[in-house]
């Protein structure tokens, strides 16, 4: 069975994560393709909601990045997310949802080999977790037979 | 002389590494350094079974083993409990450093280390030198001095490795070293300005090309000389050797006189707590120093 | 205690303090409570405390019904008062719309009508007499117990309890805290949540609804009350507000009537540990 | 149903090499939604557009994916040329198949999957993209420039003769910067105080500048074209209104001549109430609080300054009646002015030389003895030396004993170019003005030698090196290439020691003085202020640019540019260039009367009475908008009272972060371009 | 084949696939949920398609072939649900999704010897051990064993297939009657219609509904409730297509958003309105259109309402407020 190749959604912000993504490109640095990545204003822009979605239709790990605190175009947003986070990951976590399959992470504009190892870290993680069958069989579930 | 009241002095453990010199060409600085510590109260507990720290001759030819060396010393320590370990001698402060700067840094290199030397070091001990030894008991030595050394004026050298490499000692400012100007003006002493405090002595030289060694310390002792100064103040084993026994070659090569004394600082703070000279080991000098008028 | 409590309430009425009094009065099943809206002074006869009323009536303060008769007094358990601040807090309610008939059960189990009646009196009795209910150590054991398991083990336990759910929303409607007038969980434009009631939607719908509660939830328990499926959901928020408190240096909801919601703002030393 | 066009750049070999092009050009094709799907070498290109334009209009494209570059690089690009066809800007979106995806996945297959992902992605956020027209903002036409170096006097001049107000604040009592400080200037040697004072007074006096001496920026909020600036104007003590400048109160004062002069780096002395220097605009005094004997003795006592009796000698000296111009009551005053742009020139300041003080970014280099011998100073001391408003009217002569030196030794690179003692930059201007020092010391003094150690020469500007020969070869400067190890002091001379890499040797050298050219660093509050600017900055606290290449003055925030040194080691040419280029950014801005926005703001949702919207008025979008965009909306029925508060959102304070969508609960606040709906629809294609 | 039965395994009884009997529970007055759950789940797929190009392609979905049932120890209340629900889906189309699970489930009751404080069923004119809607009613007598009492064809004919396990003997007095004392009298549900036909505009239902927090608990427990909400969900990829489900989900009339029209207007705004509706439907509109109530007085309703509202006493309200009227008018 061909080695299974994690998918992975990442929430990042313009100002910062995308552009260090992009020094990632102009510096030619290799990384895993199995990113997919959404990109908002700020990181304060991310709604949790995206995670649960994400996990829902298929990611088997999600990757949430942006400035780092104090760097933020907007002064505040990455504060506010990262607020949110600091609860809204242990309640994953307590609802079961391995830790490893959530990340957060702060790449600036001028980070790219760090997005790039990150992008790796991230995949190789979901990788030795394997497929996120669990949150996909909730899929099954619901699409297969509907007894009680 | 009449000592001030002496401060009640919590009798703190100290682990002491004396090295190899200590235990023999340099006996005068092992003498003034036990002294000092009696005088202060201060228990300096040897560790025990310690091994050469593998200077010079072990760390230039295989590093690994340099490191297993150092690495044994800090680990009996840790076994003796001993959190900080006093090393007078700067080669073997800088091997005890370096090594668990190394050990700490990479695992692998730990693994393979504590392997050989069947002990396993978690870290937690700080090796010291004479000058930073001095300056954390800055405020009982105070306590204790009364006049001091009433003036002396003492060039402070520095020699190479008290405070270098500078990334792994992080001791006072390589280029511009005034640690040890503070503990001689805290001892009553005048530290004198001169512009070869961390100029190399030509110490490693001795065998190979004694004629650089004559020519730099000359330098050294003529600038000190030259700036009015009664001592040079070392914390160095090597340093002393070198510049108190060439200075007759020196004298008779280039024709001039110094008779410049080479103490080392824990003598002079033995003199300046009042302890008798041959407690201190004064008299085991080339360059002998003349007895100070009361 | 209990004509104390009427007398009151006959008070509020007559002088027009209040134009109507939240309170409780025996269901018709034995045994049991129901809440009660009176209008007329001598109703007030029908007012009763006891250990059976454990609605939280602040979820009626943000009741278009009830708030267009006028000033309300609410009988109110230190719960539901903490719920009326929170909802001061986050502008549902004006502070003078409220009067407050507070009661309190001592730990002996003994009904009592507490004499503070303004707000600020009530939060400093709150805060001097009223630990968080749901930071309590004991409310917190199963908690842990619970954290304690492997990831796989509790994913099997909620998808356990999850699946029972059968999306009544009891759980909303009877919290005072969840007062929106169209939840989000209704939107479709996008349909974040799914409305059906199977294991993905589920999961969206209580995930949602416990950190929509984060650092707000005053413990009162109602939702597990109310819930038929019996979903142990008090466990989900418990862990949250001990999360809040220990990120947020302390914090717990409902004691304070103003200033600064939680999630409204930030404060540059939040932890920032699990940041790559 | 929507009809998109995706439209495939092969960006020559860029994306060519690991994306197989015309495949994803097919499975586009097969796209829901998508009705034509072509690529083509280079979409960026007049006929890349052209052909965009064309199917466009051919297909009544209703929303456009380019796959190609990042829409950092040329989002602008492809929007206006979808508009050119007729199609709504912001219904063409970009998918990033090359710095995210070609350029960083060898594999062939891995890559082009990845771009087709990518691109449905896109498809499934334009089908959802809604028709957006750019929001009017009116500008105001009036700038603000802080800092009145020449960088910042340049950009005022250049603003206020396009006829624009311009309000110039400086945080020293006078205007000038380090320029005023100068004594002559390369390459040309001409004096800087001729070149620089005219200009200083034309800014002074100009009708359209409005200068606030001895002030600082307090805070700035609002966006481009509607920025709210808030100027503190620190008490002066001195009434600028009724004082003539006449100095009389300068000389009462019993510390005359006792403090070191901040301008002349403490070489030379001033009072308590000091004019920093002769050609000093505006030329009137400010008392020094910190330092005055009322002041002090008010503040130990506790009582307010104008009962104590302590001195007072100025106020008694000031010959204006009948209210005398000394005012000892004066308190800080803060001014809020609009502005619609921001030119920040805050200069630069240069490294002492010594140890670090506490907060400083660096090692320091003790060992050059700055701090313990006097005779061991730095470029801008003997700028003040060689100056003839100087403290010694231009006469070289040693701090210590006030003799001419006979041989003095410039140390170049200290600090720069030292990432263990300083910083890792080269300061750029040390090389041209270590060679004018050389030159100026041995017109001063003929029987002179001047020494420069140095590791390279760097004078790459219009007759710069020319200018380097002629001290070395003309005024034979004695350039020594290596490095000094350190200074002491041997008698009354400092023994420089060091090395001459090209002879090989050491070399000791006994000087009479030493002068430092050290590094050029950022205001030891430049990330404060550039938080207060919302302006990013690098490792080294220098403001960063928008683009290092292609916007060098513009900062990331939007209407705030960047001018001089603030931005980064350089001297006055490039520095007065700068200034002008930004001032040339607020005119282009403030050339027309409104400022067209990009309407990616956030908006409130609003439905049928009786809820009249979702939003329940918690207010939680409120304190979460970190640009205070959002307010209270009261819906009043017919009969004028109020049903229901919701907020509402200020689209032209709006900066589009949308942290409020996320703060608000109810999902009642949207954010134009990134809808709740194409996030989704995003993530529903992953 | 399934047979399901009352099992104690949570907090609450309730209905559950058992495998040994043992595991069944009969001794609880009644389940939390009835048994309304097997013939018309809380959420079910009605058909499912995928997205090629721009159209879509639909896979109609027959009914899943429905899984044979034995629902054991259903009180009558719950069994009387069925023929109310079976006209129901039965009568403008026939709603296979049901009426396949409802011709493949047999259900044998067994009648009541106890009640808890909200039963109310003979205040409907039904009783503990009314027969409608069981194949097979096991009435408990005092020898401790049942008296099966066949009310189906399909009854009879289980028991005919059954011979063994039952002995002809003659019926045992029944333990019954004991408990039709504790129950409610019968209400007069005409004069409750009729006062319903005449109030629809009445300040009793603002005040009835005071207190309604517009849960879904009365609806979605109730046996007789039978709303649903039809709605499409986007599934994920399967073999490179988009996919997608229709859904059939529970909906309640209690709920805000129940009558809300795409423009914005909803015809029911508030509580007092949505009370309305669920009591005018069971006491009103369902019984002139179907000629029985919508209700089998199980309780449920009130045994789960966080708010403990009471249908019984607004019945009897209304009852008594009838009488006046009738007196007033005769009068």
């Amino acid at each position: 069975m061909a080695e299974f190749e994690p998918k992975i959604a990442a929430f990042v912000c313009t100002w910062c994560t995308y552009a260090g993504a992009d020094l990632a490109g102009t510096s030619r640095l290799q990384y895993a393709s199995n990113v997919r990545v959404i990109k908002l204003p700020c990181t304060g822009r991310i709604d949790f909601h995206f995670i649960i979605k994400a996990f829902e239709r298929g990611a088997d790990a999600v990757l949430v990045s942006g400035c780092h605190p104090g760097d933020c175009h907007y002064t505040a947003g990455n504060y506010h997310a990262r607020r949110r986070w600091t609860v809204f990951r242990k309640l994953l976590e307590f609802a079961g949802i391995e830790p490893d399959r959530v990340t957060f992470a702060w790449v600036s504009a001028a980070e790219g080999a760090k997005w790039a190892s990150l992008v790796n870290e991230v995949t190789e993680k979901a990788r030795k977790l394997g497929p996120f069958t669990r949150y996909q069989r909730l899929n099954e579930i619901a699409e297969g037979e509907a007894e009680r | 002389m009449t000592l001030p009241n002496q401060t009640p002095r919590s009798t703190c453990t100290l682990g002491y590494y004396p090295g190899c010199a200590l235990h023999g060409t340099s006996k005068e600085y092992d003498i003034s350094v036990r002294a000092v510590a009696a005088e202060l109260g201060q228990e300096l507990r040897e560790i025990e079974d310690w091994n050469c720290c593998g200077a010079s001759a072990g760390h230039s030819t295989n590093r690994k083993l340099a490191a297993c060396l150092s690495l044994r010393n800090l680990a009996l320590a840790r076994q003796q409990n001993l959190k900080t370990v006093l090393t007078p001698c700067p080669l073997c402060s800088k091997q005890l450093l370096s090594a668990a700067a190394e050990v700490a840094a990479n695992p692998q290199v730990r693994s393979e280390a504590e392997q050989t030397i069947e002990m396993s070091f978690g870290g937690g001990v700080r090796a010291i030198n004479y000058i930073q030894y001095c300056t954390d008991s800055l405020d009982a030595i105070s306590s204790r001095i009364g006049e001091g050394l009433r003036g002396l004026k003492a060039a402070c050298y520095y020699g190479c490795l008290l405070t270098r490499p500078p990334k792994v000692v992080q001791f006072d400012d390589a280029e511009h070293p005034t640690s040890m100007e503070n503990v001689v003006r805290a001892l009553k002493g005048e530290p004198v300005e001169f512009s070869c405090k961390t100029d190399c002595c030509g110490g490693g030289f001795t065998q190979s090309h004694p004629e650089a060694v004559l020519r730099l310390s000359r330098k050294i002792l003529e600038n000190a000389k030259a700036a009015g100064a009664e001592v040079i103040a070392v914390a160095c084993p090597m340093c002393q050797v070198n510049l108190d026994m060439r200075q007759a070659a020196i004298e008779k090569r280039y024709g001039i006189s110094l008779g410049l004394p080479i103490v080392y600082l824990s003598q002079l703070a033995g003199l300046a707590l009042g302890i008798d000279r041959k407690k201190l080991g004064l008299g085991l000098h080339f360059v002998s120093m003349p007895e100070r008028g009361a | 205690m209990i004509d104390q409590l009427r007398q009151r309430a006959r008070e509020l009425l007559t002088t027009g303090e209040a134009a109507c009094i939240i309170g409780y009065a025996d269901a018709s099943v034995p045994g049991k409570a129901t809440p009660i809206v009176i209008t007329r002074a001598e109703d007030a006869d029908r007012l009763v405390f006891h250990a059976a009323c454990c609605n939280n009536l602040a979820a009626y303060l943000t009741r278009p019904e009830i708030r267009k008769l006028g000033t309300v007094a609410m009988v109110a358990k230190p719960a539901d008062v903490r719920a009326a601040f929170v909802l001061m807090q986050e502008n549902q309610v004006r502070p003078d719309d409220v009067k407050f008939i507070a009661v309190d059960v001592t730990p002996a189990g003994e009904c009592t009508l507490l004499a503070q009646r303004t707000r600020e009196e009530l939060l400093d009795y709150l805060v001097k007499n009223v630990p968080p209910a749901e930071l309590a150590d004991d409310a917190l054991k199963d908690v842990a117990a619970l954290e304690e398991q492997k990831d796989g083990e509790r994913w099997h336990y909620w998808q356990q309890q999850f699946s029972r759910c059968i999306r009544c929303y009891a759980c909303r409607q009877v919290c005072p805290l969840c007062y929106c007038s169209r939840c989000v969980a209704d939107k479709n434009r996008p349909q974040w949540i799914e409305t059906s009631a199977h294991g993905r939607g589920n999961l969206a719908w209580n995930i949602t609804r416990a950190f929509h509660l984060a650092g707000r939830c005053v413990g009162c328990g109602e939702c597990e009350r109310a819930c038929p499926a019996g979903i142990p959901l008090m466990k989900l928020n418990r862990k949250l507000a001990k999360d809040v408190r220990d990120s947020f240096g302390g914090h717990a909801a409902g004691y304070a009537f103003s200033g600064e919601q939680l999630f409204a703002g930030y404060s540059p030393s939040d932890p920032n540990d699990f940041f790559e | 149903m929507s009809r998109i066009g995706v439209f495939i750049c092969h960006c020559g070999e860029n994306i060519a090499a690991t994306v197989d092009c015309p495949r994803v050009a097919r499975e586009a094709a097969s796209m829901p939604g998508v009705v034509h799907s072509v690529d083509y070498e280079y979409l960026c290109s007049d006929p890349g557009q052209s052909l965009i334009k064309d199917a466009i209009r051919e297909h009544r494209l209703s929303g456009v994916v380019v796959a190609s570059c990042s829409p950092r690089m040329h989002e602008t690009t492809f929007r206006r040329a979808a508009a050119e066809a007729g199609l709504n800007p912001f219904r063409c979106e970009m998918a990033n198949i090359r710095e995210q995806c070609s350029w960083v996945h060898a594999d062939r297959e891995q890559a082009t999957r990845k771009a087709v992902d990518l691109i449905r992605m896109m498809v499934h956020k334009v089908a959802r993209n809604e028709s957006l027209c750019p929001i009017k903002v009116p500008v105001n036409k009036t700038a603000l420039v802080v800092g009145g170096g020449i960088a910042g006097i340049q950009a005022a001049l250049d603003i206020a003769n396009a006829g624009h107000r311009v309000i110039l604040v400086e945080r020293e009592p006078s205007i000038g910067g380090h320029m005023a400080q100068l004594s002559e200037t390369f390459p040309t040697l001409d004096c800087s105080q001729c070149i620089l004072t005219p200009r200083m007074v034309e800014a002074a006096s100009h009708p359209n500048i409005t200068l606030h001496v001895y002030s600082e920026i307090e805070s700035l909020t609002g966006f481009i074209g509607n920025f709210e600036v808030k100027i503190r104007n620190k008490a002066k003590s001195v009434d600028l209104g009724l004082c003539t400048g006449c100095g009389a109160c300068t000389l009462a004062c019993p510390l005359a001549g006792r403090i070191g002069n901040e301008f002349d780096r403490g070489l030379g002395k001033r009072g308590a109430v000091y004019i920093p220097f002769p050609q000093a605009v505006p030329h009137k005094p400010v008392i020094d609080r910190a330092k005055c004997l009322r002041f002090q003795a008010a503040q130990k006592k506790g009582i307010p300054v104008q009962d104590c009796s302590v001195c007072g000698k100025c106020a008694d000296a000031c010959p204006i009646a009948p209210r005398k111009a000394i005012d000892f009551s004066q308190e800080d005053v803060i001014i809020t002015e609009k502005v619609g742009a921001v030119v920040i020139a805050t200069g630069y300041e240069l490294y002492t030389g010594g140890r670090p003080r506490p907060g400083d970014r660096y090692a320091g280099c003790g060992e050059y003895g700055y701090d313990d011998y006097p005779d061991v100073i730095n470029g801008m001391q003997f700028e003040r030396l060689a100056s003839a408003s100087g403290p010694t009217q231009g006469r070289i002569l040693r701090p210590s004993d006030g003799l001419e030196p006979q041989t003095v030794v410039f140390v170049k690179c200290v600090g720069s170019r030292d990432n263990a003692k300083g910083f890792t930059y080269c300061s750029k201007v040390c090389c041209m003005y270590t060679a004018k020092h050389a030159m100026l010391y041995r017109h001063k003094v003929h029987a002179g030698r001047a020494i420069v150690f140095y590791m390279d020469v760097r004078s790459p500007g219009k007759g710069f090196d020319e200018f380097v020969r002629r001290a070395i070869e003309d005024d034979d400067a004695c350039y020594i290439r290596g490095r000094v190890s350190k200074i002491t002091r041997e008698g009354g001379k400092l023994l420089v020691q060091g090395a001459d890499t090209l002879s090989g040797e050491q070399v000791e050298v006994m000087a009479d003085m030493v002068v430092l050219a050290t590094a050029m660093t950022a205001r030891h509050d430049a990330d404060e202020l550039a938080r207060k600017f919302r302006a990013a900055y690098d490792k080294d606290c220098w403001l960063t640019e928008a683009h290092p290449k292609l916007r060098p003055v513009e900062s990331a925030t939007a209407g705030v540019f960047l001018a001089g040194a603030c931005q980064g080691p350089k001297d006055i040419p490039d520095s007065v260039a700068q200034a002008s280029a930004a001032a040339g950014k607020v005119l282009v801005l403030f050339s027309s009367d409104e400022l067209q926005r990009e309407p990616l703001v956030a908006r409130v949702n609003r439905t049928a009475p009786p809820q009249y919207s979702t939003c329940t008025g918690c207010f939680a979008c409120k304190a979460a908008c970190p640009a205070g965009a959002i307010e209270v909306e009261d819906i009043t029925d017919k009969a004028g009272n109020t049903v229901k508060s919701v907020a509402r959102v200020n689209e032209g304070v709006c900066q589009g972060c949308g942290t409020c969508v996320a703060a608000c609960r109810s999902g009642s606040i949207e954010l134009c371009g990134f809808t709740d709906e194409q996030v989704f629809a995003q993530i529903d294609a992953l | 084949m399934r047979v399901v039965a009352p099992v104690s395994r949570t907090a609450f009884t309730e209905f559950a696939e058992i495998v040994a009997l043992d595991e069944a529970d009969f001794s609880q007055v009644n389940t939390r949920s009835s048994i309304k759950q097997f013939l018309f789940p809380a959420t079910e797929p009605i058909l499912s398609y995928s997205l090629e190009q721009s159209n879509v392609k639909l896979e109609c979905e027959e009914p899943p072939e429905p899984r044979k049932t034995v629902i054991i120890g259903s009180r009558p209340c719950d069994a009387a649900s069925l023929p109310i629900l079976d006209k129901l889906f039965s009568w403008d189309c026939e709603d296979r999704f049901y009426l396949n699970r409802r011709s493949a489930t047999v259900v044998i009751s067994i009648a009541c010897t106890d009640c808890d404080d909200c039963c109310f069923c003979t205040a409907i004119g039904l009783g503990p051990d009314s027969k409608q809607g069981s194949d097979l009613l096991l009435v408990p007598g005092e020898s401790g064993c049942y008296n099966a009492e066949p009310c189906t064809e399909r009854g009879a004919e289980l028991v005919k297939q059954h011979e063994k396990l039952f002995t002809q003997s003659a019926a045992p007095a029944s333990v019954c009657k004991a408990v039709l004392e504790k129950l409610p009298k019968p209400l007069n549900l005409d004069r409750i219609a009729n006062w319903l036909r005449g109030h629809f505009y009445d300040d009793f239902w603002q005040a009835a509904s005071l207190k309604c927090v517009g849960c879904g608990c009365c609806t979605f427990l109730c046996p007789t409730c039978h709303c649903f909400d039809i709605t499409d969900e986007h599934g994920r990829y399967r073999d490179g297509r988009r996919a997608g489900l229709r859904r059939k989900n529970w909906d309640s009339c209690q709920f805000a958003q129940f009558t809300l029209h795409a423009s914005g207007h909803n015809p029911r705004p508030d509580r007092a309105s949505r009370w309305r509706q669920r009591m005018m439907h069971k006491f009103l509109y369902y019984p002139e259109r179907f000629g029985s109530r919508l209700c089998t007085g199980c309780g449920r309703c009130v045994r789960s309402c966080p708010v403990q509202m009471d249908i019984r006493d607004q019945l009897k309200a209304i009852e008594s407020a009838q009488a006046d009227d009738d007196q007033h008018l005769q009068a």
